[in-house]
């Protein structure tokens, strides 16, 4: 589902961390882990795309990418609602919005502006946009942070259920929170030698 | 009208320019070269030390 | 799929100008007080005013854009939405086509509205006064494609404001001098239809290649 | 691999192309001083004053190559701006981004004679005529991808950023050149067409000779900024090491 063979990353003509090489098959749920600063946010933004590494490939199975990074993509001056029509028109998921926002637990703030949100509010919305369009891969940065353990439980039963698809995640995590119940593997970023 | 003043300024300019263009990168690495020098004498030094 | 960006974006777009549409005056405010400084400036005397006229309306617009320009992509950057936009696999020229098309209709196409207003206060020859509104009509958004280009390249810089106008306005230099001339021909009894064509050519140009550009400039901030 | 790729990589590998630069540098700099000399006396010493525009005319010997340069060199930056940007060659980059410097300093070079030129023919230092302008918005040019590469904090961010500009540039240079002398021809009728007369064969060979020892200064100075960048990017690297503690 996603490949990464000998993947580099240059900043000031200088390695990032050591060659990273990764196979993520469908079902598995990989953690990114590292001190600060080891290249967590760097890694995934290089797996999804949006970084081009210096050296070394990523290949990703066909077929819609699912991104959570540090900035959420909302956009203030909509609503929650607004939010994920939009995402929803992006994507052209078939879910209805109304069910996502229920299944993270926003019915109440449904039609308040992302501005006036909770950091752990603006993070659910973010989430609902996993629900939304299904993907078969998940890349997300630090989904656990700025939540409650609710909204840890919600992040856990959402890669529950997206596991049991056959869809794999590859998230980054810097805590010391690992989702209790599933499996996962771990891919430790090392220095450069 | 004497045209001498501007052909030499011209040329002066011209000189004044393209020396400093040339030279520019020319002390640049040479600046480098000396900091680099010093940086692995002193690592040298720790090393044997 | 790829279709499918630039209808949801302008929209969006729009909504979201609509919500801060007290912001939407600002370039306008900004340009008829630009414009009422140069009476104040070079004197009343209505020979002079008209003789600058199409000049003072064209650097005016242009700088209102360039104001509005810093904008266009910064929002999206911050909040992580460009992200989501080019994860999302949607072609990125159309998206940023989408994204500048809003931009104009909300601060260029203002600034043709208002040109008439403008026009008289400069005692520009009423000969000029359709030719003055068809050239912004024309070029204004050439101006937003080519200032597209420089917001894309400076959105991740911090103070990128002042660059961009270093950016921009030596590729605004054709546009400036073809609508200037239009207009100033037609004041003159002149034909002007030759220099028209050429802003539409040029619209027409940019139309096809600043939305590349723009993307991969873009894709470039991001990294 | 593309071709291209494959050129860029064999005369790219760093410590090769800091060796044959060093090697080259030398001799750029004969050929561009003895050339400039050369030239310098033809037309300096040996052209007669050309009999419209009298003796000013010998700023020409210095205007017109710097004017051509700083066109030739602003095509170049952009031509390997496109490799960089298509190909992802760092060599490509290096390059396009040493030559703008060069070329910025050309056009000012043109600028200044120019003015220094029309103070005696014109009477004035400035006039807005269409060679000038055109140098004036080239200079803008320039400054805008020195100043897009030096504001990002990743300097290879800030290169690329740097080509891409420069290409945009280069799309639109005819366009502003024409449209500059179009404006101009409508803005002054009678404008003094000195410079528009054809050139003189006595004028002809300095300004050839003028004109290559440009080029070669262009080249040996692209090389030392090559040399300079070369060793700022590999400062950790084996043959760096090597060539900082060989005797000089």
């Amino acid at each position: 589902m996603l490949k990464a063979r000998k993947l580099q990353l240059e900043r000031h003509f200088e390695p990032v961390f050591a060659p990273v090489d990764l196979d993520v098959a469908g079902g598995e749920l990989w953690l990114l882990t590292g001190p600060n600063g080891a290249g967590k946010t760097t890694l995934i933004r290089l797996l999804a795309g949006l970084l081009r590494p210096t050296s070394g490939t990523v290949s990703r199975a066909p077929g819609p990418v699912a991104f959570l990074g540090h900035q959420l993509g909302l956009k203030d001056d909509l609503t929650v609602a607004e939010n994920l029509a939009f995402h929803q028109a992006l994507t052209g998921a078939e879910a209805p919005v109304e069910s996502a926002i229920a299944a993270v637990g926003l019915e109440g703030a449904r039609n308040q502006a992302a501005r006036t949100l909770s950091a752990g509010q603006r993070k659910r919305c973010a989430l609902a946009r996993l629900l939304l369009a299904p993907a078969p891969l998940w890349l997300l940065d630090e989904p656990y942070a700025n939540l409650d353990a609710e909204g840890v439980a919600l992040v856990d039963r959402l890669l529950a259920e997206q596991l049991d698809r056959g869809g794999a995640c590859v998230m980054s995590t810097h805590g010391a929170l690992r989702p209790p119940e599933l499996p996962w593997r771990e891919l430790a970023i090392e220095a450069p030698s | 009208m004497d045209h001498t003043p501007f052909i030499v300024g011209a040329y002066a300019a011209g000189a004044l320019v393209l020396t400093w263009c040339a030279l520019a990168p020319v002390l640049r690495l040479r600046r480098l070269r000396r900091q680099l020098a010093d940086r692995q004498r002193r690592r040298a030094a720790a090393e044997s030390a | 799929m790829t279709g499918r960006v630039f209808l949801p974006l302008l929209r969006r777009d729009l909504l979201l100008a609509y919500r801060r549409r007290s912001e939407l005056l600002l370039p306008l405010v900004f340009l008829m007080v630009v414009v009422s400084l140069f009476p104040l400036g070079v004197g009343p005397g209505l020979q002079v005013l008209s003789r600058i006229a199409v000049g003072v309306i064209w650097i005016a617009a242009l700088l209102a854009t360039v104001l509005s320009l810093d904008g266009l992509f910064r929002g999206d950057f911050e909040d992580g939405s460009l992200e989501q936009l080019v994860i999302s696999g949607h072609s990125l020229p159309l998206a940023a086509l989408a994204r500048v098309a809003g931009h104009w209709l909300v601060a260029g196409l203002p600034i043709v509205l208002l040109s008439p207003l403008l026009a008289l206060w400069m005692n520009l020859g009423e000969g000029g006064w359709s030719v003055l509104v068809i050239s912004l009509a024309l070029g204004t958004p050439t101006l937003s494609l080519l200032g597209g280009i420089g917001a894309a390249l400076t959105v991740s810089l911090h103070r990128g404001g002042q660059l961009l106008s270093l950016l921009v306005f030596p590729l605004y230099v054709p546009i400036l001098i073809l609508a200037a001339s239009a207009v100033t021909a037609a004041t003159d009894g002149l034909p002007y239809n030759g220099q028209l064509g050429l802003l539409a050519a040029a619209l027409v140009a940019a139309l096809s290649l600043a939305p590349w550009a723009i993307a991969a400039a873009l894709r470039l901030s991001l990294e | 691999m593309s071709t291209v790729k494959r050129i860029f990589h064999q005369f790219g590998s760093p410590p090769w192309l800091f060796r044959f630069a060093g090697f080259a540098i030398p001799w750029l700099w004969a050929a561009c001083l003895g050339l400039g000399a050369w030239g310098l006396w033809w037309g300096l010493v040996k052209a007669p004053p050309d009999y419209l525009q009298g003796e000013s005319v010998r700023i020409m010997y210095l205007h017109v190559p710097s004017a051509w340069m700083s066109m030739g060199i602003y095509a170049g930056m952009a031509v390997f701006g496109f490799c960089a940007l298509v190909w992802r060659v760092r060599a490509a980059e290096v390059i396009a981004l040493a030559s703008a410097p060069v070329g910025a300093a050309f056009t000012l070079l043109a600028l200044v004679t120019g003015s220094l030129w029309g103070r005696p023919t014109w009477g004035t230092y400035w006039v807005w005529d269409a060679r000038l302008t055109s140098e004036l918005v080239l200079l803008f040019l320039y400054l805008g991808v020195m100043g897009l590469a030096a504001a990002f904090d990743e300097p290879r961010k800030g290169a690329r950023a740097a080509c891409l500009l420069a290409l945009v540039g280069l799309v639109n240079l005819p366009l502003i050149h024409y449209s500059v002398e179009w404006w101009n021809t409508l803005h002054q009728p009678a404008s003094v067409g000195v410079e528009g007369s054809s050139i003189h064969p006595s004028m002809l060979w300095p300004l050839l000779l003028m004109a290559l020892a440009t080029k070669f200064y262009y080249l040996a100075n692209l090389l030392t900024r090559t040399r300079l960048q070369l060793v700022v990017e590999n400062r950790k690297s084996r043959w760096v090491r090597d060539w900082v503690l060989e005797t000089r």
